[in-house]
């Protein structure tokens, strides 16, 4: 395993205390529950709260500041954080207009989020709401009864339903814009190389040096099929129409594309890829009105990108573009 | 044996404890077969304090006990395992509330509202592929047992006999919660991982406590 | 080999375009002799220019925005661009105030920056000064007479003297700056991997799993040993006090950090090291105004980093802070 | 042959400009060893050029020629090789500038101001490990020659000779310019790419052109 950490054990502690340290005019951190909260909590606007497991750097702790999340929770390396940890957040960013939730959907964060706002609204009568992301056409619903998984669309929801709350809109209405992105945006996402989680220290799966997971999940979950590597061009165009067969886009459509590396991905391959895609998106007369292009929700080290295309009406496009200041995007 | 005393309790989840610590890798390299790998190590996580805390625990009577193991589990562990688990513990700290002896009848209301506190986070049914298709076979059996009068020894084996009987179940089950439904079909074919641990835990109680 | 490319001769001119695309509203692409350009040209000012061989991204069209550079010259991959293709960026960026090269000290970059700042200056007049950044402290000037190389504390002479330039200092103040900024910088790095080359398809250098390159330079030069692996207390330990055993830092100095990811290194683990960076240069009274954590100057896919340390006076700390906004650094 | 015409010397470029695509993977391995590897893919790239321009070149002279050359070089070769080739053909067009016919000691002057050209721009010595050991000792047994009246082929066999003798010494000196001198004493012990295609490129003119 070839990593720069001090042991397994402490990656997380030593994540946080850097990444606090490093932008310690943004954000502070409550060691013990390991939570980044924005350095000036503003109990007027509804706060916003994300999290998960660590790994996905720099999800979700670097988009804590003015304009989109109030406060990251960040469980070990890709396991949910716990129910106290989630609660111990919710209770310090408590508002008077309430709490939102973005939570990605898989089974840990959506039992450990759910059963702490359960206890804040039970135990604290805080007003707290839930969403939770699920842009993942990889995995199609017919498969499973859990649901799709929340991957790299969830940045677009910090961004919009942060701008939504910055604005002094009450909780319901947060909740229905962070709902609008979420039901209009979709992500698709491969893998050249596995990530390794520290505490495990070896590879999460094997893989050929001609062959890619297509589909991969941002844990290293196993994709839709094990496919030959192939060119930007072909990556991008089966990429592209995978997302639009599930979320059809018309001709003349304003969209928002992120184009996300996984870690490993030198930021060249991601400019390329998005060439690519940019290209495919032109000659269907879909407008790229914002972009996104670099490591916003990553996999460790996996080597690999994932697309995702958020559908933008007048009301997206203004909040997508509002003032942002976090330590990982500013706009 | 017929009945449970809050030090039995403590010295079952003692046994309980040190299972899980021993058993972490193998239930990591179970999770990892069609889940994520981290199944043993956030229950180990969890099981570690619950073991410095049993120590000097000062709860009063079961369903404190039970309570207080929730509370930490809730604390320490994350994943889906920190929330099912300190769900169905405070569960059954709800059920055995006041209780200073476990009758056989009572340890069956304790299983079935652990079974129900998890049902209540993960939404999962017998045949899901979860550790319920170890559990739910197992506080069957103790219904059986209690109405047939089997002390608590002898319906531990039969709990026992059922959880192994129902993990070994899971093999052939696609699964339909957790994890390991994104694998689809290919979950087929290996067992899940916390349905294993459950078997693995009866049988360590039992051997250890009840024989 | 696994990178998302079309193919290895098309690596360059696709990612160019993919990244004028994605930044349109800051640069735009002469495409023959690519060089990308600030989008409004302001003759009025002093014009940075930058550039090198390609590979390092986001370096060095990433920092092409006001308050940074105004042009960046793409060369192949890890190879100096052109006399032509640096002469065409000169006359294009022409100004009143003149033009000045920021020139990573490497022979052939020397060599094409020089003789087209020689052409632009004999044939069409123009003024030109030129610095060279040579902040590695990885190779010493004993063992060699090409002098030492220039790696990421080049981002720190983009940023300073771009903010000079912006305030319409004249070329020699402009210059003054940036050789100070060069003076007070020091650099070193280490590789956990190699990069590989598109051209080449293979790795540039062997390496064990528990063993780095420390020292490594960002085209995969050999660094100064082949070590075991360490924790990343020791790694901080051991480079900073490289660093500071060259340009020894007094107790109760300002000092600017670049926590410099090389390409495949995840974010997480950059923080981790930045954490242990942080705490010796605390321990030492030494005082981190300023700090960038992430990919600035990358080596492909390699997987490793660097710690750039910039000592600090009043003049360095305002230019430093000014505001600058271009696609990869916003102040 | 005491004279090469116009069109003799466009020959010559020709068969140098094959040899360098002949050659460019052997150019970039051997720069592999003790630079970056791109030596081969650079060169080629120019003379890919060169060699399309060359057959509707419109120079009228050998200078013209040259110089047009070098604006090649400097317009489509990045690295060290554009810009030490590109003045280097610059500064023989100065030389040969107006020139129809080339005689040795004209081919003499215009090695030396090959060499002076790549020296303004590279700051490189005899011993220096770099292109020029093999170019200067070949510059050099082409004035001999000339002062001795030998005819241009056999003054190219010893000029061919030469560079593959000071191509040969690379490998015992220890590099001072360019990116072999990161590698310290570990240059020691292999040839200096660039010399080494001096001699092959010589080598390649003296038996297609001259025998
Ligand atoms: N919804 C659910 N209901 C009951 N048990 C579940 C559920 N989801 C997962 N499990 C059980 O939890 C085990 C995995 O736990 P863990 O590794 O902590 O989860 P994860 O890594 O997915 O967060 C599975 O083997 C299964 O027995
Ligand atoms: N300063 C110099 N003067 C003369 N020749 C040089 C000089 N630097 C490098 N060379 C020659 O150029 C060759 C390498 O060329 P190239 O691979 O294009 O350079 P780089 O990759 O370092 O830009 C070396 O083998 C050497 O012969
Ligand atoms: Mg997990
Ligand atoms: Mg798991
Ligand atoms: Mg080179
Ligand atoms: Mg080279």
């Amino acid at each position: 395993m070839k990593k720069i950490i001090n042991t397994p054990e402490t990656v997380v502690d030593d994540m946080c205390s850097g990444f606090v340290r490093a932008h310690k005019d943004y954000v502070s951190l409550n060691e013990k529950y390991r939570v980044i909260y924005r350095k000036e909590i503003n109990t007027k606007k509804v706060n916003l709260i994300s999290g998960g497991g660590s790994g996905h750097e720099p999800s979700h702790a670097g988009f804590v500041g003015r304009g989109m999340l109030d406060g990251a929770v960040c469980g070990d390396v890709f396991a949910s954080p716990s129910v106290m940890q989630i609660y111990n957040a919710i209770t310090k960013l408590e508002s008077d207009k309430g709490v939102l939730l973005v939570i990605k959907n898989y089974s840990g964060d959506v039992m450990n989020f759910d059963g702490a706002a359960d206890m804040a609204e039970e135990d604290d009568d805080i007003k707290v709401e839930k969403v939770y992301v699920n842009d993942d056409v990889a995995v199609t619903d017919s498969l499973y009864t859990v649901g799709r998984r929340g991957v790299a669309g969830t940045v677009f929801v910090h961004k919009i339903a942060g701008a939504m709350a910055e604005t002094g809109a009450e909780l319901s209405e947060v909740k229905a814009v962070a709902e609008k992105v979420i039901a209009n945006v979709r992500t698709m996402g491969f893998a050249l190389t596995s990530c390794t989680v520290p505490a495990k220290g070896e590879p999460t799966f094997d893989i050929e040096d001609g062959d890619m997971e297509y589909g991969v999940g941002i844990h290293g979950e196993p994709g839709v099929s094990r496919d030959k590597t192939v060119s930007a061009a072909e990556l991008a165009g089966r990429t592209v129409k995978r997302i639009l067969e599930d979320m059809p886009i018309e001709r003349g459509s304003d969209v928002a594309v992120l184009l996300n590396g996984l870690g490993g991905t030198p930021v060249q391959e991601l400019y390329i890829l998005y060439n690519e895609v940019a290209d495919i998106l032109e000659n269907a007369s879909i407008n790229i009105y914002f972009n996104l292009v670099g490591n916003y929700m990553t996999s460790l080290d996996m080597a690999g990108a994932s697309v995702s295309i958020l559908k933008l009406d007048g009301q997206l496009k203004q909040l997508l573009t509002a003032e942002a200041d976090t330590p990982a995007l500013k706009i | 044996m017929n009945t449970l005393t809050l030090e039995d309790v403590k010295k079952i989840l003692d046994i309980t404890a040190d299972t899980v610590l021993e058993n972490e890798k193998h239930f990591c390299d179970l999770d990892a077969v069609t889940g994520d790998g981290d199944f043993g190590m956030t229950l180990a996580k969890g099981f570690k304090v619950i073991k410095a805390e049993l120590e000097d625990s000062d709860s009063e009577d079961v369903g404190g006990l039970m309570k207080a193991i929730g509370m930490t589990m809730l604390e320490t562990c994350g994943g889906a395992t920190g929330s099912l688990w300190g769900t169905g513990f405070r569960a059954m700290g709800k059920s055995a509330r006041g209780k200073q002896e476990i009758a056989l009848s009572d340890l069956h209301e304790m299983a079935t509202s652990f079974i129900g506190g998890m049902q209540k986070v993960g939404g999962a049914e017998l045949g899901d592929k979860t550790l319920l298709d170890a559990l739910i076979p197992a506080s069957e059996t103790m219904a059986k047992d209690a109405g047939n009068g089997l002390d608590i020894a002898a319906a531990m084996k039969n709990a026992c006999d059922a959880a192994a009987e129902g993990a070994e179940k899971t093999k052939e089950m696609k699964a339909r919660k957790g994890r390991a439904t994104y694998l689809g079909e290919r979950s087929i074919g290996h067992p899940d991982a916390g349905a294993e641990a459950i078997s693995i835990l009866f049988k360590a109680v039992n051997d250890k406590f009840f024989c």
